[in-house]
């Protein structure tokens, strides 16, 4: 796994140069650090910013709240959207109310979510909750139609047990739909968390994003954003890393063979 | 009683008649073959033996105990070895070391499916419908892509099995001489909308010929001579 | 609880131990409406800075907050560049920017100015509304003419760029085309009562507020130097000019007389007046607590 | 086509009768019509609106900016996605590119979109595209992965032009990533684009929105979210019918079988 | 010149080691049949006669022109009907009718392979690989599923159209008979790690006598003394 980190680093190299190609000609174009100040500032505040202990806190407090809401939406999509899968009743009784928490634009019903939970980590872990739940749900439901119908008929003749069935035949076809969801989630979940912590929150990077706009300090702003990348595109080389690790080769080689 | 009887099946898929009025018994403990064109409707009529398809008419009477049922395609588990995968349907995983000898699986034990040739894939899917030990056999073209020397092998294991263990066999086939190895009797069926249009009840050797190839050679002339089209 | 901008000024003499006061106050930061609301209607704060229109609009949907003070009169300021104000006609067909947005007290005063010059606020010109920062942006651009942008951007806007400059205060503008005396309230202090709290025991925190924050204020606009270097550690971004005259420019006065309440109730008259559905019922006596 | 659509409202009747309950339920409880109007003030006022000239401009607003952007994003996505599922070498090119797009809070470069496009409707169908450009690149990235390794065999062996191959083979097995990508935009674009307006727009239910929460008529915003719902479940119903109409069945039997 | 020549071609997957050294030489216009146990590696050795695999040691030299493949397992394109399937792959979708009739695929024309019994895909299977036309036709076991009339009638009309066209083939074949009937020469092979361990050529009967089968039992017999292991 090790090297395919290193790899999967190296492979992200080209697309990175890109990326800062585009972004150097946009800041000249734009020629104001207020709008799209160049990289060469950004960096300065970044690094700036490394010495200091408070970003750790924020980094730490958004990245708490991200993942605990994707653990959340996790911990419930996976049985939702497995009911959903098996059962035309279920899924024609939460479709609508998938659609409703699809559709809903948070900002319809912050208020409501700020005055049950106050402001402080909850908000914004319901609101990353909210945003992934459907996603994997979906996702999942999708899964279950494609399990293969010929192994469901060996299934069927054998009277293999339930239990068994699952574990054995719709969860490792479903694997690939799982990653593939939390891939997905990943990473709307930063653009997500922040958005929360903006709107309301206490601590974490959308509130310093927050202040930093209020003073107009768009090198300050862009930095932290830099940070929530950063960790974003981190934790993709990481996943990538363990997703084609051997473990779960197994279970994707179902696709690459 | 115990026997398996189909009165009057018939089955359609939309405007294509594919059984029409099938007429069988099958005694228990008995093995029959069924041989027939492509197309005829063979696989159906064993997919509504097993209960996995319905007849448009008439009744099907199985008694119970369920059915074993090796597909036409091996159906193997992917993401599972040979070993898991014969093992993962039954309810008691222990499998006696010299079955898998005896059905040539021992070396592929640990390997996926995707790693294996076409024959291997489908003597693992002979071995999975035989290790559910049900009073019902249902094998569908089992030696496709299996070579002659393992085929005769196959067949000398699956009668000794039947034997000690007593179960009912259907067999789906195009090889008559398979058929006459296997069974008591072999039914023929026209092409669709397809019947019975024969029947053979096969003239085995007693047990100390058997093992001489003779008498198949003999009866495998009789029965050409009557259904020239089943010849080679 | 305190709303990062300009108000932040009012209370930095007590957050910076500056002045002695009589209770220990804890500062939060609200940074959007909801939080606002949040904090009030969960009683996560005693006090909180609102506009005044809106604490009005809170007061009606029954949350608790009651208005113990006044605090900033006058903050927002047009800004033009490269275009000549002569006279609220003269917007005419302009295109106006808000650092707000609409309904906030920067759009209804603007709209009563409007239509109390004769002028339909939808189709006599084009009111465009965006956040501080992209207005700055936009200034800077060339992509904004005209914008009504409140403290301390206005004193940004103006040190950004040498051609800029102030067209006109809506405070001063408000007195003369109304022909009041009446100053402007902006922002107020709200006082959020405990749920439990008697009347008695309400009158007696608030004289207490009201005397450590008025205290505050003095110290402000006393020490006008050391809030500048003060405000360096909340503001860092901004120059120290852009500060000094952003405080100069505004008018903090943390009052709470009669003649205060008159000028609220004409603020809140005047809006019913020409804009009905931004105050759907004026506040009864009991949303005074002075 | 008419009798699934039908159909499709009846089967969804029992979830919109659920969601009822659970928001008749949690209001009574909250017992606050600032937190959570009773179901019956939401439809007096979305009764309220629907005789209003400018609900309908407002909608019709939204709607065409949500459609543009997702049109907007499929006319890239799809492309792109195709390129980045062929060919290795722009997948690493353009991967970072798409994590940033996929993880940068818009609110972080609001400013710079804009400047760029100033107020009015490019801005929001510029953030709807942003917001659904990465899901439809990922999805169809993730289609030609799983294309069958077989076929392309054959493909291989005959010398199959490109373009053939590409409409006979890649095309149709990618159809339910398609879809797939297609239903999860539909549902996040009305959320994206009401949020896209309450931050930068001149008009749209998103603006409405906004104004209406600043009054804090809390029952009027969530009729307007209503609209915004209906709209979105109307969709999914028209869109449920057209994905299992004959002429799509063709496709998606590949999977159903 | 023109001839398909295989020098000590071998090929492992990881640890496995399948051929081991196959040398060959295929004159042009031949056919051939390659016989052995399952998974001795028939199907790795015309994969890689194909170009779709690459061998681990050894040579083998092509003549241009490229190959016509019928996997052993159907490969059929799932969303598309029998007819499109048929044409799909091809410069030029005219297909003369009498083609379909010859191989029995008029009637499924427009069904689509989930539609379709096993034998059925098998023959669309067949049938796709005739119509690339291309100087050579590599056939992986393409008779599995097909009933015995229809097999007969198939050889015959390859045979017909082979002579016409002239192309080299290879047939892989668990069938002797099939074998027999098809091909030139037939090549044995052994378990793994495989070798070519025999080689027999068929003595065909002159054309008028073909029709009988009485040369194929005879020549049949001969064979299987040889080769005992391949009997049935
Ligand atoms: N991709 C693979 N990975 C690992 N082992 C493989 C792979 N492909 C084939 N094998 C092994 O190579 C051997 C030869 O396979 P091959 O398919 O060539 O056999 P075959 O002679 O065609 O057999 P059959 O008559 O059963 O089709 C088998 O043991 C098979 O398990
Ligand atoms: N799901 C289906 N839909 C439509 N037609 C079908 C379906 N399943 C089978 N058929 C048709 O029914 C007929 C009988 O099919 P079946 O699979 O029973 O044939 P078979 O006798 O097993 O043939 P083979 O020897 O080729 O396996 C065939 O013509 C087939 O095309
Ligand atoms: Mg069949
Ligand atoms: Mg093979």
């Amino acid at each position: 796994m090790k090297t395919s980190i290193c790899s999967n680093l190296f492979k992200y190299a080209l697309g990175l140069l890109l990326i800062a190609l585009v972004w150097e000609l946009a800041s000249l174009w734009f020629h104001s650090s207020l709008i799209l100040p160049r990289l060469s500032e950004v960096f300065a505040e970044f690094f700036g910013l490394i010495d200091e202990a408070s970003l750790w806190m924020n980094l730490s407090s958004t990245f708490l709240k991200a993942f605990s809401g994707l653990l959340l939406a996790l911990a419930i999509g996976l049985p939702v959207g497995f009911l959903i899968g098996f059962s035309a009743f279920f899924s024609q009784l939460l479709l609508p109310g998938l659609v409703l928490l699809k559709s809903m634009p948070i900002i319809s019903w912050l208020t409501s979510i700020l005055i049950l939970w106050g402001i402080g980590w909850e908000a914004p872990v319901f609101i990353v909750f909210v945003t992934l739940l459907p996603i994997i749900i979906y996702n999942i439901a999708q899964g279950i139609k494609t399990v293969d119908k010929q192994l469901l008929e060996v299934v069927k003749l054998t009277h293999l047990p339930f239990r068994k069935a699952f574990a054995g035949i719709y969860l490792p076809s479903i694997i690939p739909f799982i990653i593939s969801s939390i891939e997905i989630s990943v990473g709307t979940m930063w653009k997500t968390v922040v958005a929360a912590e903006f709107l309301a929150g206490e601590k974490g990077i959308g509130v310093q994003i927050a202040w930093n706009k209020y003073y107009v300090n768009t090198p300050t702003v862009f930095a932290y954003t830099f940070f929530v990348i950063l960790v974003g595109i981190s934790l993709e080389i990481l996943l990538d890393a363990f997703f084609s690790s051997p473990f779960l080769k197994r279970w994707r080689g179902l696709w690459a063979t | 009683m115990g026997n398996l009887v189909l009165k009057g099946v018939c089955k359609n898929f939309g405007r294509l008649q594919v059984l029409d009025g099938i007429d069988l018994t099958i005694a228990q403990n008995h093995s029959v073959a069924l041989l027939g064109p492509s197309g005829c409707g063979k696989t159906t009529l064993i997919r509504m033996i097993a209960g996995l398809e319905k007849p448009d008419c008439g009744e099907i009477e199985i008694s119970p105990g369920g059915a074993a049922y090796a597909f036409q395609e091996p159906r193997l588990i992917p993401w599972k070895t040979v070993k898991e995968n014969l093992t993962f349907f039954l309810e008691e995983p222990e499998i006696d070391p010299t079955f898998f000898d005896t059905f040539g699986l021992t070396e592929i034990l640990d390997s996926y499916p995707h790693q294996l040739s076409g024959g291997l894939r489908q003597k693992v899917n002979i071995g999975r419908a035989l290790l559910f030990k049900k009073p019902l056999l249902l094998m569908d073209e089992p030696f496709q892509n299996i070579d002659v020397k393992n085929r005769v092998s196959f067949i000398r294991s699956i009668t000794e099995q039947r034997k000690k263990e007593g179960f009912t066999m259907i067999l789906v086939t195009h090889n008559l001489r398979e058929a006459l190895l296997f069974s008591d009797t072999l039914f023929f069926f026209g092409p669709k909308p397809s019947r019975v249009i024969g029947e053979w009840t096969v003239a085995k050797p007693p047990q100390t010929a058997f093992r001489s190839f003779d008498w198949l050679f003999e009866e495998e002339k009789k029965v050409v001579a009557r259904f020239p089209e089943f010849m080679i | 609880a305190v709303p990062m901008g300009p108000t932040l000024f009012t209370v930095l003499p007590i957050m910076e131990r500056r002045v002695s006061v009589e209770e220990e106050y804890d500062f939060f930061y609200w940074k959007s409406f909801d939080e606002a609301i949040a904090m009030i209607a969960n009683r996560q704060v005693s006090a909180i800075f609102l506009p005044v229109s809106y604490g009005a609009t809170l007061y009606s949907k029954s949350l608790p907050v009651r208005l113990s003070a006044v605090t900033l009169w006058k903050s927002f300021f047009c800004i033009s560049n490269g275009w000549e104000y002569t006279d609220i006609a003269s917007l005419r067909d302009q295109n106006l920017y808000f650092a707000q947005g609409k309904g906030q007290t920067a759009d209804v005063v603007m709209r009563i100015l409007l239509k109390a010059e004769g002028l339909d606020p939808d189709t006599a010109l084009s009111m465009e509304y965006l956040s501080p920062p992209e207005i700055v942006a936009f200034f800077q651009k060339g992509l904004a003419q005209l914008a009504v942008v409140p403290e301390p951007y206005a004193s940004l806007i103006l040190n950004m760029l040498p051609g800029s400059k102030i067209a006109f205060d809506l405070q001063t503008l408000w007195q003369e085309t109304l022909d009041v005396p009446y100053r402007l309230p902006i922002t107020g202090l709200f006082y959020v009562p405990a749920s439990n709290e008697s009347e008695a025991q309400t009158k007696n925190n608030i004289i207490t507020i009201q005397k450590d924050f008025q205290s505050s204020t003095s110290y402000l606009l006393s020490h006008t130097d050391e809030i500048v270097s003060l405000g360096k550690s909340v503001f860092p971004t901004m120059a120290d000019s852009v500060l000094r005259n952003s405080l100069t420019n505004s008018e903090y006065d943390f009052s709470f007389s009669a003649a205060d309440k008159l000028a609220i109730a004409h603020y809140f008259e005047t809006i019913r007046q020409f804009l009905p559905e931004s105050l759907l019922v004026l506040p009864d006596e009991n949303f005074y607590l002075f």
